[in-house]
């Protein structure tokens, strides 16, 4: 097993930057995720440390050894693709075992090991199969085997559940994490989808337009999101940003939303918002997550709004309301009262309010 | 480091060019015969690049003087023939592999598999093997040496082809498309002509263009069909040359022209092929 | 803007049964969720309706007439694909038009943009209009599909997992767009999906469908509070609702050397289910409770799920982060809260009763 | 409205596909010559072509020809579009000048190949002369001759077997490939283990067309050496043409036409047979080894 250093890697398609100056260290055994939207050059990193695509600028290390030339099969890294990649004119049988024929394993080794795995991932019935003959969980499933059946300085994974309908994809997501719960070994995990990624890593690399936003641990992420991006792109339904206004009062910080008193902040974290705000008009951008409002009667002082849609999800309701100026949504327990056109005054959890720079989308404050 | 085939590039660009070479000369050694005289031709043979002559446009002034009826004739007979076939093979190729991709028929024994093969199998056939029949109930019905003839064989030697390539085509067209089309209000007719056809334009293309070659390229059924009035280039040109000493100056010249119809059709529709009219319309 | 009803509907591949037996009837302009796992028949149902698919028997109507011979171009039905089947050879903007300017529907030119625009400013393609489908991103594409079946006034519209494919801020924006643009035409609408959030958020009514056949057909709320079988309890939900095999006659259930007192049952029960909401986790030994491994545990914001290995069975737990923080192997205790459970009956159907 | 679709081209098969064959079939087994009836001969066309070594050599020839010419169009065909397909920049000016060949007649191609291998006045045998080499017979010889026609004939035809091929490369998914190279394999071994075995079904359907089409061969050699000398180059298909409108023995040459479709139809069924055969021997190889692992019991915790 092995450490990965990526150090400024930027990768170049003629003129388009896919990557941007990424630096980051994955610890030896770590789970890490890269985490983004389509296009935020995610893959592209992870294709850079297979080898499977040059490396523009920067340098990628490899258990300190500089692997920038080095072709994939000289880096011993193992990768499963989203597409699968499965060899299509070879059985199961023979796709997982391909990388033992190629290292010359014998014969009796490269069996009992393809059995291992096939076990383990239980499509041991099924490896006489062609991949064509298969569904697509299965073969996603002999991807991932025969990315497993080696024993590599590293795995990467390329979306390897995109492509599972809901029930498999849960329960797969379990199994990987024990999977790498159980040995350990250095991973790195290439998803568009968040959950997936705060229910398996130890880090998450979140990214944007092939920049690299923030790397932290899923709570840190979740908790402190260290901008704008992250924060609306990290948690479902996705936190509420509204735009208020900055004033100082004897009592603290106060932020007006639509003219409305919205929250009083203590001085530690009232002067950061207050800094920012100064600087740009005295504006300041509130993050609140959906769950981290309550709803109250109007007449209680809050931000009023108007209940637009009401949406029954089992244990809550998803609330989406009007507030004049802006639209939010409010995760709520089933028995709250409010119907579609009621008005409401929603008032929020004093400690999970965020604060980002309306011009940069930089995080100011986080009032935990 | 990106190619799936990892020569070293010097490698790959020295084969290229010995291919290239091998590839090339003999086009460019047409070129340069259409500029010699008769004598020039038997003087050889020279140094390469065999440029030590004096070019001349003794060919030329045949092509354009004597023989241009001929040479007209032959030109225009092809190009008639060659379009008009392979424009009625790839119209009834395409009609016949929407059926095919479609539909379930069943005649008999016969479902669309063996119909398909059966129509495919014509092309298994050497046009020897039916030409002298062809010859005979040709000159039955007075087909002989007729334009109408002419474009009959071609359309019958194209249209497995064309049906061939088409039903892979056809099929590859995702099925819900149409649907969005009788959906959206639209009867078969419509949906065939407005959303179909326009899909499998690459097809249609390519099925005209290899069609367009064979008829173009074809010797042995214009040989035995026609005399004089519907004689195809290839024909004219070896009348041309039924001499002892052949004027081999004349036939490149008149060569050079054979080759640029079928250039012209792969420019113009080399582009059609290349377009992936399928990309996007589906997940 | 027909009531539709469907009537016995059966649908075979060969000797494959899509749809058996499958009835629906439902008003002008309510909006009915067909939910099922993939291969339910929800898809094949929608073509039926559409009559791309032939029917191999039953009846279908449209305000009490009968359907069965109208083919699809004269139906006047609706559709967004699964696959989304955009024309690609033609712009966004001819995608959209195509529709309006069907034979016999004579919209006026103006009316045709005014509609248009009012689709794509809803589903936030307008600046795509002029771009073709090949140069558009996944989600774009959906939406285009899904406009290309709002844009026209139709008897039924019928949306096959529409916003299956956006991201999930458009998703859950689109989700009550959707439903409001619906009502105000006052469409009768189909829409098929296998997420049962998606489900429950939008659907007046919901059909879950399992094996080609109607298993309930009630609003969300009931579907989620009243199961009409295990199998629909399993499919409403997420993570799954527990389900826990009774002995018969049994009082009470044992796990791991350790049981756990039932509540008074009917004799015929053969299962209880118990959502993992309603199951506590408990990190030190605990009266009341039974043993149990962590198998793996899965952090997601504010809550996490837990699963645990208790004897036979692989329970899923969900709770807050802050109940505390397990690993894998880890022993714990649980117990289920009994006045939330639900109970089948051997052949997995729900006893009727007041349980809890 | 269905059966609308595919009359036309049913009706072109029976018209001008069935009755001639069964018209040949007829005339094969009769005496007929051009311009007089003939009379019922029974096999005896058939008996004769037997002992008659110009058939048997053309026979032998257009096998042969098949065998040389479609192995050696192929391994070039596939070399190029393997060539082609890895080059980044360029590639539809060269595929262009590839397909060249291709388009011109047939007759042409006879002609230029003909000035060029001339042995007195041809480059080829300029060539050999400023290198001080003894020019060589290229037509007149009856080997050289039919190597010369080969050559001709892969020069022809390399480029429709790269155009399939390369359509074949072009459509195959990336990601395998992908794989393979992360899994450590050569460049050798991927070609052998992968980009040879997707390519197989193209690679059939190129081999089956252009050897369909080979067995057909007439007009280059008709207008290169007209089958001589002394017919070592003949081909069947120019024979039959020989002697049913040349030497107007038309029930003979029917005959001659005969065998012909015979063999190219044996033949085609004798290539996919053995195709299928080693495609599902190497299935078998690999179900062998799975059952035997299979059936060992290993000790594996399962979770």
């Amino acid at each position: 097993m092995a450490s990965i250093t990526l150090d400024k890697v930027v990768k170049l398609y003629g003129k388009v930057t896919g990557v941007d100056q990424i630096s980051l260290k994955v610890a030896d055994g770590e789970f890490v995720s890269f985490l983004g939207p389509s296009g935020c050059g995610k893959t592209s990193t992870m294709r850079m440390i297979a080898g499977l695509e040059d490396i523009s600028r920067g340098s990628i290390f490899i258990d300190d050894k500089r692997v920038n030339d080095l072709p994939p099969a000289g880096r011993n890294v193992a990768m499963a693709f989203e597409n699968y990649g499965l060899y299509p004119q070879m059985s199961l049988f023979r796709n997982i075992a391909y990388p033992l024929y190629v290292r010359k394993v014998s014969p009796t080794e490269v069996g009992r090991e393809v059995v291992r795995i096939a076990r383990l991932l239980h499509i041991e019935d099924l490896l006489d199969k062609k991949p064509s003959d298969v569904s697509g969980g299965v073969r996603q499933r002999v991807s991932l085997a025969r990315a497993l059946v080696r024993k590599p300085t590293v795995f990467l994974l390329d979306e390897p559940l995109s492509h599972l309908d809901a029930d498999l994809r849960s329960s797969m997501r379990g199994e990987l994490k024990r999977l790498h719960d159980l040995n350990g070994a250095t991973t790195i995990y290439v998803t568009h989808d968040q959950l997936e990624a705060m229910t398996m890593s130890d880090q998450i690399a979140v990214m944007n337009l092939g920049k690299l936003q923030q790397v932290g641990t899923p709570s840190e992420i979740f908790n402190r999101p260290a901008n704008r991006f992250v924060a609306s792109f990290i948690g479902e339904p996705a936190m509420n940003l509204l735009r208020g206004r900055v004033a100082s009062t004897p009592e603290g910080v106060l932020i007006t939303l639509q003219n409305t008193p919205f929250v009083t902040l203590n001085r530690e974290t009232g002067q950061a918002v207050l800094e920012t705000a100064r600087q740009e008009d005295g504006v300041i951008e509130v993050g609140v997550r959906p769950p981290d409002f309550t709803v109250a009667s109007p007449e209680k002082s809050g931000l009023q709004a108007k209940v637009r849609f009401r949406e029954f999800l089992g244990e809550t309701v998803l609330l989406t309301l009007d507030t004049g100026a802006e639209r939010v949504r409010v995760v709520a327990p089933r028995d709250t009262q409010a119907r579609e056109t009621d008005l409401v005054s929603l008032v929020p959890r004093l400690d999970r309010l965020h604060f980002f720079s309306i011009e940069s989308g930089m995080a100011v404050a986080h009032s935990d | 480091m990106q190619s799936k085939f990892n020569l070293p590039k010097i490698t790959r660009w020295v084969l290229l060019a010995v291919w290239g070479l091998f590839a090339i000369f003999p086009v460019y050694w047409m070129i340069i015969t259409a500029f010699k005289k008769q004598r020039d031709i038997f003087q050889g043979p020279f140094l390469f690049p065999f440029l030590d002559f004096t070019p001349a446009t003794q060919s030329w002034e045949r092509v354009f003087g004597q023989d241009r009826d001929d040479i007209l004739k032959g030109l225009g007979n092809s190009l008639l023939f060659s379009s008009v076939s392979a424009l009625i093979a790839v119209v009834l190729g395409a009609f016949a592999a929407y059926g095919l991709a479609r539909y379930t028929y069943k005649y008999g024994p016969y479902r669309n598999n063996d119909l398909s093969f059966l129509i495919v199998s014509q092309r298994i056939m050497p046009p020897i093997v039916a030409v002298i029949a062809l010859f005979t109930m040709f000159r039955t019905v007075g087909l002989i040496d007729s334009p109408f003839g002419m474009i009959l064989a071609y359309t019958w030697f194209n249209l497995p082809l064309t049906v061939f390539i088409l039903t892979d085509f056809m099929k590859r067209i995702p099925l819900d498309i149409e649907h969005a089309a009788a959906i959206d209000g639209y009867k078969k007719f419509a949906q065939i002509w407005k959303v179909v056809l326009p899909l499998a334009m690459p097809g249609l293309a390519a099925a005209y263009l290899l069609s367009f070659f064979f008829s173009w390229n074809d010797f042995i059924l214009a040989l035995m069909l026609t005399f004089q009035k519907s004689s195809t280039l290839p024909i004219v040109i070896t009348n041309m040359s039924a001499q002892m000493e052949p004027r081999w100056w004349l036939i490149s010249a008149v060569g050079i022209l054979a080759i640029i119809p079928p250039m012209l059709a792969v420019i113009v529709l080399d582009r059609f092929m290349e377009r992936q009219v399928l990309h996007g319309g589906t997940r | 803007m027909s009531s539709v009803k469907l009537e016995a509907l059966t649908k075979k591949y060969g000797d494959n049964l899509a749809i058996s037996n499958l009835n629906l009837e439902c008003q002008q302009g309510e909006f009915i969720v067909l939910l099922g796992r993939p291969g339910a028949g929800k898809s094949t149902t929608l073509k039926l309706i559409a009559n791309i698919e032939e029917l191999s028997s039953g009846n279908i109507y449209f305000n009490d007439q009968l359907i069965n011979n109208i083919p699809t171009e004269n139906r006047n039905v609706a559709m967004a694909f699964e696959s989304y089947a955009l024309y690609p050879h033609w712009t966004v903007r001819k995608n959209l038009e195509f529709p309006l300017k069907a034979p016999g529907r004579n919209i006026p030119a103006a009316e045709q943009e005014a509609r248009i625009r009012r689709v794509a400013e809803l589903l936030e393609i307008a600046h795509l209009l002029d771009r073709k489908p090949s140069q558009l991103s996944g989600g774009q594409r959906q939406r285009v599909s899904l406009g290309r079946a709002l844009v026209r006034p139709a008897s039924v519209t019928l949306l096959d997992e529409p916003i299956a494919h956006l991201d999930a801020r458009l998703r859950h924006s689109l989700r009550g767009e959707l439903k409001q643009y619906q009502r105000e035409q006052n469409a009768t609408t189909f829409y098929t999906t296998p997420d049962y959030v998606e489900a429950t958020a939008i659907a007046d009514k919901i059909a879950v469908l399992i094996d080609g056949q109607v298993r309930q057909f009630a609003t969300p709320e009931v579907v989620y509070d009243e199961p009409a079988d295990i199998e629909v309890a399993t499919i409403v939900g997420d993570p799954k609702m527990n389900i826990l095999p009774l002995a018969p006659g049994a009082t009470r259930l044992e796990i791991n050397e350790a049981w756990l007192q039932l509540p008074p049952l009917p004799p015929e029960a053969g299962y209880i289910g118990i959502r993992p909401v309603n199951i506590q986790i408990f990190e030190n030994a605990h009266p009341y409770a039974i043993r149990g491994t962590v198998y793996v545990t899965e952090p997601m914001g504010y809550e996490q799920v837990i699963r645990v290995e208790a004897g036979e069975q692989l329970l899923n737990i969900k709770t807050l982060l802050t109940t505390g923080t397990f690993s894998i192997g880890q022993t714990v205790w649980l117990q289920p809260d009994w006045t939330t459970i639900h109970v089948f009956d051997r052949s997995g159907q729900r006893l009727k009763g007041g349980f809890h | 409205m269905k059966h609308l679709l595919i009359a036309p081209p049913l009706l072109f098969f029976f018209a001008i596909s069935v009755i001639p064959l069964l018209f040949t079939l007829g005339l094969s087994v009769t005496n007929t010559s051009i311009g007089g009836s003939g009379s019922f001969i029974g096999l005896n066309n058939y008996a004769q072509l037997f002992s008659d070594q110009f058939f048997l050599r053309g026979f032998l020839n257009t096998i042969l020809y098949v065998v040389l010419g479609v192995t050696a169009q192929y391994w070039l065909g596939l070399g190029l579009a393997l060539l082609v397909n890895s080059m980044v920049h360029g590639k539809r000016l060269i595929r262009l000048l590839i397909l060249l060949p291709m388009m011109i007649p047939p007759l042409i191609v006879g002609f230029v190949w003909q000035t060029l291998l001339d042995s007195r006045y041809g480059p080829v045998a300029g060539l050999f002369t400023g290198l001080h080499l003894k020019p060589v017979p290229w037509l007149t010889d009856p080997t050289l001759g039919f190597v010369s026609i080969v050559i001709v004939d892969t020069w022809q035809w390399t480029p429709f077997m790269f155009l399939l091929l390369f359509t074949g490369l072009r459509t195959l998914p990336k990601e395998p490939f992908e794989a393979a190279r992360v899994d450590g394999a050569s460049s050798w071994r991927i070609f052998w283990d992968h980009t040879f075995p997707m390519l197989l079904p193209a690679s059939i359907a190129a081999i089956l067309l252009r050897s369909i089409e080979s067995f057909k061969l007439f007009d280059i050699v008709f207008f290169i050496t007209g089958g001589g000398p002394g017919g070592a180059t003949n081909t069947l298909t120019l024979l039959g043409y020989f002697t049913s409108l040349r030497s107007g023995n038309l029930g003979y040459g029917a005959a001659m036409s005969i065998i012909l479709l015979l063999t190219v139809v044996v033949l085609a069924t004798l290539i996919l047979i053995v195709v299928r055969r080693l495609m599902a021997r190497a299935d078998k190889a690999g179900q062998q080894a799975l059952d035997q692992f299979l059936a060992e019991p290993l000790p594996v915790k399962v979770a």
